[in-house]
């Protein structure tokens, strides 16, 4: 096989990826309405960042990276259990899921 | 080429932008197929470009090997199950693909042999997480279940070109900067895995030695004894020790307080759910129609 | 312990209690009885202070110790107190009791809480005044808002919310410029040393590198926070709407106390530290000195009430303690009876409004036009006001007097190109209208037909009654006060005079030194340039010859960093 | 008595007034505050009788008695000090010796008003000012009893508190004084810039060393203190231009008019003049000025007086009036006849203002000369002791007013031969206002007393309600006072009206002379004497003065003679027949022949009603004075509540504003936020990854 960059990994290539969900996440959480959507994006930008944490971790030789993500897998579970409720209860209260219906913060 | 490198992201950023905005669900879907077109042709495009010759030359590899055939396909998966949430309009179809992201960036996981991580992540994620949502979606969606896509806040996202100008603009950004010579100099790798993982684990004792005293406490009668007289068990080999050990030594040698902390994070929205769920509100939707 | 550690944060300490849930706290006589002894034990603290005090020394700062910060940055709660502070902190833990001791029934809800934001601002008080670390001093004077913005946005009058944060972000917005001023200055101590420090003695050797334009921003920007703070005269306007809505204690306080933080924070750090610039805008704030002390004079003669005529006569005093502080005359007379005014109109102008938040329990009306001839009906009430107008209308005698007649020497003998016979003349025109007005008030008030508005008393009654013993108690002290001070002030004149001669000896120099002005250019021997002195030891005394050298006009940063190396 | 006894006695009416404070506090010990006060005077007077001999022998640095250092910045210091000369002792005899006998008149006066033991408060607190003010060793001190005086002033007149007028005179009278002293202390600013110290002893040495010193030429300061100085003394001593509030003043009770408003307090000025009489001198205008504010001021007040129907209000003016005398006096270097003057003076107007408290008294309050007549009867022996003092107010040979007012017009005549045609102006205004002196005095005299009896009771019942005072019926028809405690005093006073200028002018001659109010003769001719007509008066005037020093090395050589005599022989044969002339016509006019009085009047209704209005200083100094700065505080408030609060508020809308302009920012949209956040997170990674750095 020709070792062009493509052929052997680099930790660009991690990162690539990780940015990409991190994006697409982000894209996601701005365009999507829907409340329970708009957390699965946030969630998905968790996935990115933790792609490009267990890269380094990897090519850096330091397990921290790896360390970083059980935090974010523990901050991701905390949010959903409570953002989920949150999302119930506002959804109890409008039966709606529509985020536009929810801007009592209108300057 | 080289200089060439940030134009190429920054074309293939904007045609990715260009394809996101068209397959984002609005009412007027008749331009939606272009929209994975322009998509594949934006990676496959950028693709040709980096493995050109020319542009690499001679600027060391990573992982030889195969490897680099799973790097692709997992990442592809997760990219496109990755759009296919967000552009998808119901909310159960956009979890299950979600679930496809998560199995996919195990797999890339793998890859980094991160055995451990690719299992909590299946586990957490595509396991709890999102069957709570799943849940929700399932608890909150309407009743009637042929009442399909008939939220407009569904059907319609919220001005897809904006968001996809300026996340791309970010991706691209992140991009640049990933791809920047010395940082990839920096990051090469080494080619073969078990000396990486020699490496590695070598570098773990060094920068933080053993606390061998904190370790092992007791005797094998289970009897304190005094830390200087304890000798490391002649079992402890560096070389050996899993994935999973290394991230527990990590954890809590390293980050002890963070452990708390999560902990307390953990607790607390335990507590906070609770309070949540037996919050009472008022059904304002019903109080206003009847 | 350090004794000024423990005067500093007993306050505080003592004022936790109160928000505790104890049940004892409801009841309004315990809660009251609570925080007089807090502020008495405060009080005795201080007394042990001044006893200890060594006033042979009185320029040295004394009882001197720091508790540690934030070490990397230099920062440091270092305390200690010359006679300067002395003074103004016995002025504060005085009044404090008095305060309290005049406010038990002028709280009728969340009397917990009024305490406790009283005591609590007792501690931030004497925190800026026994501060050596300016920004010790400067958390201590910004953090002096929130307990009075409590007192007057909670516990004051009609018009309360908006005097409060009117009064608060006023104040604010000019300390923040201040701060920046105290920031460049210890920006440049960090140029020139390479450390940081904040500590005061540190930043006076800092300063005197300043060239003149830097000196004159850094001026400004001090004038800023303190100008608002004293308050002079265009910028005084917070003052009488703080002073109407605000409870009769937040008044006291208000003008005893926190008004004195801008002359003294000038006189800690503007003369000291920017001396060119102070010499060449003396005019100018003179000019506003004495504009305030004439224009507000003549804005009390046409209040009707009563309150705030006592308000704006604060503006007028102040513009007075403002003229003498910017004298720079030869022998500080100015300067010292600025002091001395300082701790004058915290007596009587507090005492003032004491009498005043009397009469509003009584009636709940401060309108002149509603009330006359109190004289008749509660004589000793009457008898205390008119001693206090008397006082503050600077009778020789009482209190008022001595800081006067200085301030307006100072000014009279300040050199030409600093201020001059002028502001004193019209300064002194200052004291006929403030006889007119506080005369004006006395002679509707208290003289005239017996003319008395409804009564509302305590248990609904509608019977009018004279002081009683407690009110009596919490007058007589200040009046007492009022009769030494007028009396006996020279020991405290004398313990003023090496303190105050050191703050404002690099100005005098500056002033004394310009060949424009060769007739009054005299230096006196024993001249001593806190600037030169490094740190602990107070002045070095240069010969004339080579004081000049070390003229602070004179020295480059190169020099002065020259200096800082060697030592 | 040894010397140092002296220091006690401005302490002694302190600590009485605090007892009188005390005795206010319960009604049953009021009535003690009258002995006590009485007495707080009276054992000060004894003092000073008994250290007097003592203290005539003081010399140099003795003369200073120091208590304690009162106030100290650097070289400025002013002690509690005391500083005791001859002149000091004269002031101190007329202040306690006067003082003890209006005390005990006023005893029986105030019996029974409501603020009896108020009153006495205020008058030993008086004795401590005015005691402090004459004993002074320096300018601050001096300042202090200065204003004490004031304060004390102001407080009794304004005694009847709920009297609004009452309250208006107090005011008045404690403003104007204020506008004196300011210049007062501004003097003192300026003398301590000149002379480095406040201290007499210092600045009135160096002012002889001055004087003395032909090279020295006087710096501006010298010629600004005394007139500096000076306006603090027409302020206290009521002259033209401040002397509007004196009049006003009677509204006060009338022992305080006689105490404060005659006798004491408002010949402070004098004094304090007299006192620095050589730092006046440096000044070659000052003392012209003087004089001149003086003789017009007599003149102007004299006119003022004949037109008044207020009994009161006559004394008041002729007070004005006498003072004008006594300023042309030092104003003439005669600080011996100004100080005579002063002193008997304080005899003749203190009994007539009690005389005339009597006949209030026993009117129940009525001052209007219209509404009274022939009461010679009623009250025989007011009647005779006012007599005697008006004797002496008209200058009547041989009484007490006859030989000072003749000292100090013969002295400014002598001035004025000399070549100064001011002051043979100012002594032919003097010799006039002898003659109204005369007239407005008798005029009052003859219609009280004389003519036919007549009389309207006032309103007053009683002073203030008291019923055992009222036990002898006053409010039916007047009476006469009791000897004890009123009339025995005013006997004394009389006397001192009659006798006193046969018996003290020896004596107060010698006691000036070797006080700092001696004026200073000028040897050498200054270069102003060339250029300055002002300058030669004064080396002039110094060079004849002081009468019965002839043997005075400094005096001149010549003596001036009038119609072949010596000056002061002459004028005391001018001004005794001016004032037989004056009470001549008084007699005539007032007694004999009312209604021509009365015809005459309705022709010159207009200067009548013009001098009656006084004229219209009062109305005039309203309009341009008071009522323009009460328009421009009004001014200035609107200007402090709209322009300067204005701005601020103004100011403080400025980031309302900008927060307004970035309102729609804010739509309470999540996804708005989001966007926002993205594109903020782009460009921040760009600056800080691709351009920065």
């Amino acid at each position: 096989m020709p070792e062009t960059v493509m052929d052997s990994l680099t930790l660009s290539h991690f990162l690539m990826t990780g940015a990409v969900l991190f994006c697409l996440g982000l894209i996601g959480f701005i365009t999507r309405r829907n409340l329970i959507i708009m957390f699965l994006c946030t969630e998905m930008m968790f996935q990115g960042v933790a792609v490009s944490l267990v890269a380094f971790s990897r090519f850096h030789l330091n397990d921290t990276g790896q360390t970083f993500v059980i935090f974010v897998l523990t901050i991701a579970a905390a949010e959903a259990a409570l953002a989920l409720g949150l999302v119930v209860l506002l959804f109890r209260r409008k039966r709606t899921l529509d985020a536009l219906v929810w801007s009592q913060l209108s300057g | 080429m080289e200089q060439y490198l940030e134009y190429a992201l920054y074309i293939a950023s904007v045609l990715g932008a260009l394809s996101l905005a068209l397959m984002l669900p609005k009412e007027k879907r008749g331009l939606r197929f272009v929209g994975p077109l322009i998509g594949a042709a934006s990676v496959g495009g950028l693709w040709l470009f980096l493995s050109s010759d020319s542009f690499w030359d001679g600027r060391g590899t990573g992982m030889a090997s195969w490897t680099f055939l799973y790097y692709y396909i997992f990442s592809g998966i997760a990219v496109a199950s990755a759009v296919r949430v967000i552009t998808h309009t119901r909310p159960v179809y956009a979890a299950l693909w979600f679930v496809m992201v998560v199995l996919a960036s195990a797999g890339l996981f793998l890859i980094l042999s991160a055995q451990f991580m690719a299992f909590a992540v299946v586990i957490i994620y595509g396991g709890a997480i999102l069957v709570t949502y799943m849940f929700v979606i399932m608890l909150a969606s309407q009743s009637d279940p042929s009442e399909q896509n008939n939220q407009a806040y569904e059907r319609v996202a919220k001005e897809p070109v904006m968001a996809s100008a300026a996340g791309f603009l970010l991706l691209a950004v992140l991009l640049s900067v990933s791809f920047d010579y010395d940082a990839l100099e920096a990051a090469r790798a080494p080619v073969d895995p078990a000396s990486t993982d020699a490496a590695l684990i070598e570098s773990t004792l060094q920068d933080r030695p053993l606390k061998i005293e904190t370790l092992y406490v007791t005797n094998e009668a289970g009897e304190p004894v005094p830390a200087e007289s304890v000798a490391p068990p002649a079992n402890l080999d560096p070389t050996r020790l899993a994935n999973a050990e290394r991230i527990g030594l990590d954890l809590f040698q390293s980050h002890p307080l963070g452990l708390e902390l999560a902990g307390v994070i953990l607790l607390v929205s335990l507590v906070g759910a609770v309070v949540i769920a037996k919050t009472k509100v008022p059904d304002e939707q019903h109080a206003v129609s009847g | 312990m350090n004794l000024l550690l423990l005067l500093t944060i007993f306050p505080i300490l003592s004022a936790l209690p109160l928000m505790l849930p104890i049940k004892a706290f409801d009841c309004r006589k315990t809660v009251w009885s609570y925080a007089l002894l807090s502020t008495l034990v405060t009080f005795v603290f201080s007394l042990v202070a001044a006893f200890k005090f060594d006033f042979a020394n009185s320029g040295q700062m004394q009882f001197v110790d720091s508790v540690r910060w934030v070490e990397s940055f230099g920062l440091t709660f270092g305390f200690g107190i010359d006679s300067i502070s002395l003074w103004l902190v016995l002025l504060t833990t005085f009044l404090m009791p008095i305060i309290i001791l005049g406010s038990l029934t002028a709280v009728n809800m969340r009397i917990r809480e009024f305490y406790f934001w009283l005591i609590v601002l007792e501690t931030f008080m004497i925190g800026t005044f026994v501060a050596t670390d300016i920004i010790f001093f400067y958390v201590c004077f910004e953090l002096t808002l929130v307990p009075l913005y409590i007192l007057i946005g909670v516990f004051g009058s009609d018009n309360r919310l908006r005097a409060a944060k009117i009064f608060f972000l006023y104040t604010f917005t000019g300390s923040m410029l201040t701060f920046a001023g105290v920031m460049y200055v210890a920006y440049i101590n960090v140029v020139n040393t390479g450390i940081w420090s904040f500590d005061i003695q540190t930043l006076y050797v800092a300063a005197a590198t300043m060239s003149g334009t830097e000196q004159a921003w850094v001026l400004g920007a001090l004038l800023a926070g303190f100008a608002v703070k004293v308050p002079l005269f265009p910028v005084h306007t917070w003052l009488p709407l703080a002073h109407t809505e605000a409870p009769t204690a937040g008044s006291v306080i208000l003008a005893g106390v926190l008004l004195k933080l801008g002359t003294y924070g000038l006189l800690r750090f503007a003369l000291p530290m920017c001396p060119e610039a102070v010499v060449e805008y003396a005019w100018l704030i003179g000019v506003f000195a004495v504009l305030g002390v004439l224009v507000t004079a003549l804005i009390c003669w046409v209040q009707t009430d009563v309150k705030k005529l006592i308000a704006y006569s604060s503006v007028s005093h102040l513009g007075f303690c403002v003229l003498g502080l910017f004298a720079l005359d030869a022998d500080d007379t100015g300067a010292v009876g600025s002091v001395m005014y300082m701790i004058n109109h915290g007596l009587s102008t507090g005492a003032l409004f004491l009498c005043v938040g009397m009469i509003y329990e009584r009636f709940h009306t401060r309108d002149m036009a509603k009330m006359s001839g109190l004289g008749r009906v509660i004589p000793v009430w009457a008898t205390f006001t008119v001693f206090f107008v008397l006082a503050s209308v600077g009778l020789p005698g009482l209190n008022g007097f001595v800081g006067e007649v200085l301030t307006l020497i100072g000014a009279f003998l300040s050199p030409t190109q600093v201020l001059g016979y002028e502001y004193a003349a019209f300064a002194g025109i200052g004291m006929i209208l403030a006889a007119i007005y506080l005369l004006y008030m006395v002679g509707k008030v208290i003289f005239g037909p017996v003319l008395v508005p409804e009564v509302h008393t305590d248990d609904g009654g509608h019977e009018l009654k004279d002081l009683n013993t407690r009110e009596i108690a919490t007058l007589l002290p200040l009046a007492a006060g009022c009769l030494i001070l007028g009396m006996l002030p020279n020991g405290m004149l004398v313990s003023l005079k090496a303190p105050v001669s050191q703050l404002t000896a690099p100005a005098r120099f500056v002033a004394n030194t310009n060949p424009l002005d060769t007739d009054t250019a005299s230096i006196e021997p024993g001249l001593r340039l806190v600037l030169d002195a490094p740190g602990s030891a107070p002045g070095l005394t240069p010969d004339i010859s080579s004081g000049i050298d070390l003229a602070i006009n004179q020295s480059t940063p190169t020099e002065t960093a020259d200096r800082a190396a060697e030592r | 008595m040894p010397i140092e006894l002296i220091k006690l006695i401005p302490w002694i009416p302190l600590l009485g007034a605090a007892l009188c404070g005390i005795c206010c506090m319960k009604p049953a010990w009021r009535k003690a505050a009258g002995p006590i006060s009485v007495l707080s005077i009276f054992i000060p007077f004894l003092i000073t009788c008994g250290v007097y001999s003592a203290a005539s022998g003081l010399q140099g640095d003795d003369k200073i008695q120091t208590i304690y250092q009162w106030m100290g910045v650097g070289n400025f210091t002013v002690n509690m000090g005391y500083y005791v000369d001859s002149l000091t002792m004269v002031m101190l005899f007329v202040i306690t010796g006067i003082g003890s006998l209006i005390a005990t008149y006023a005893m029986g006066y105030m019996k029974g008003e409501r603020g009896y033991a108020r009153f006495f408060m205020g008058v030993s607190l008086f004795i401590f000012a005015m005691t402090t003010l004459v004993m002074a060793d320096n300018l601050v001190l001096i300042y202090l009893g200065w204003e004490g005086v004031g304060l004390c002033s102001y407080l009794l007149i304004g005694y009847y508190y709920d009297k609004p007028e009452a309250v208006a005179a107090a005011k008045k009278a404690f403003i104007v004084n204020r506008i004196g002293d300011l210049g007062f202390a501004l003097g003192i600013f300026l003398t301590y810039k000149a002379y480095g110290s406040v201290s007499l002893h210092t600045v009135v040495d160096k002012a002889i060393e001055f004087l003395n010193d032909p090279n020295y030429t006087a710096t501006t300061a010298d010629l600004w203190i005394p007139f500096l100085l000076m306006l603090g003394a027409f302020g206290k001593s009521a002259q033209i231009p401040l002397y509007v509030w004196l009049p006003d003043a009677m509204a006060g009770p009338t022992p305080v008019s006689a105490l404060v408003h005659a006798a004491t307090m408002v010949t402070a000025g004098v004094y304090m003049i007299a006192r620095l009489i050589p730092v006046f001198q440096l000044s070659p205008y000052a003392l012209p000025t003087v004089a001149a504010v003086g003789g017009v001021t007599a003149l102007f007040a004299g006119t003022i007086a004949l037109c008044q129907y207020d009994l009161k209000k006559v004394f008041a003016y002729s007070t004005v009036s006498q003072l004008g005398y006594m300023f042309l006096g030092v104003g003439a270097l005669s600080t011996f006849g100004g100080i005579f003057h002063l002193f008997t003076h304080a005899f003749f107007k203190a009994l007539l203002f009690l005389t005339a408290g009597s006949v209030m008294h026993a009117l129940a309050g009525q001052l209007d000369l219209r509404a009274m007549s022939g009461l010679r009867h009623k009250m025989p022996v007011t009647c005779w002791l006012m007599f005697a003092g008006c004797l002496a107010l008209a200058g009547f040979p041989f009484t007490a007013g006859f030989f000072s007012k003749d000292t100090i017009l013969a002295e400014t005549l002598i001035v004025g031969m000399e070549g100064n045609g001011l002051f043979t102006l100012l002594a032919l205004i003097g010799l006039l206002t002898a003659f109204l002196t005369a007239f407005y005095t008798f005029r009052l005299w003859f219609r009280v007393f004389m003519g036919p009896e007549h009389f309207e009771m006032g309103d007053d019942h009683g002073h203030g309600g008291d019923d055992s005072h009222d036990d002898h019926g006053h409010a039916h028809e007047p009476h006469e006072m009791p000897w004890w405690p009123m009339n025995a005093p005013l006997a004394v006073l009389a006397f001192g009206a009659i006798f006193g200028g046969l018996i003290f002018s020896g004596w107060m001659s010698g006691s000036i002379e070797t006080s700092t109010a001696n004026p200073i003769a000028i040897h050498a001719v200054d270069t102003h004497a060339q250029t300055d007509p002002g300058y030669s008066i004064i080396q002039v005037a110094s060079d004849t003065s002081g009468h019965g020093s002839e043997a005075d090395a400094a005096h001149g050589d010549e003596h001036h003679t009038l119609m072949g005599m010596d000056v002061h022989t002459a004028m005391m044969l001018i001004s005794g027949f001016i004032a037989l002339l004056g009470i001549g016509c008084a007699a005539y006019f007032h007694w004999l022949n009312r209604p021509l009085t009365d015809e005459i009047a309705k022709k010159f209704g207009v200067v009548v009603e013009v001098l009656y209005n006084k004229y219209y200083v009062d109305e005039f100094y309203d309009a341009v004075i008071v009522k323009p700065l009460r328009m421009l505080g009004h001014g200035f408030f609107l200007f402090d509540q709209f322009v300067i609060n204005g701005l601020v508020i103004t100011v403080g809308y400025l980031p309302r504003l900008v927060g307004w302009s970035v309102q729609p920012t804010q739509s309470g949209k999540m996804q708005g936020y989001g966007l926002g956040m993205v594109l903020g997170v782009a460009v921040a990674a760009l600056l800080v990854f691709k351009w920065a750095f």
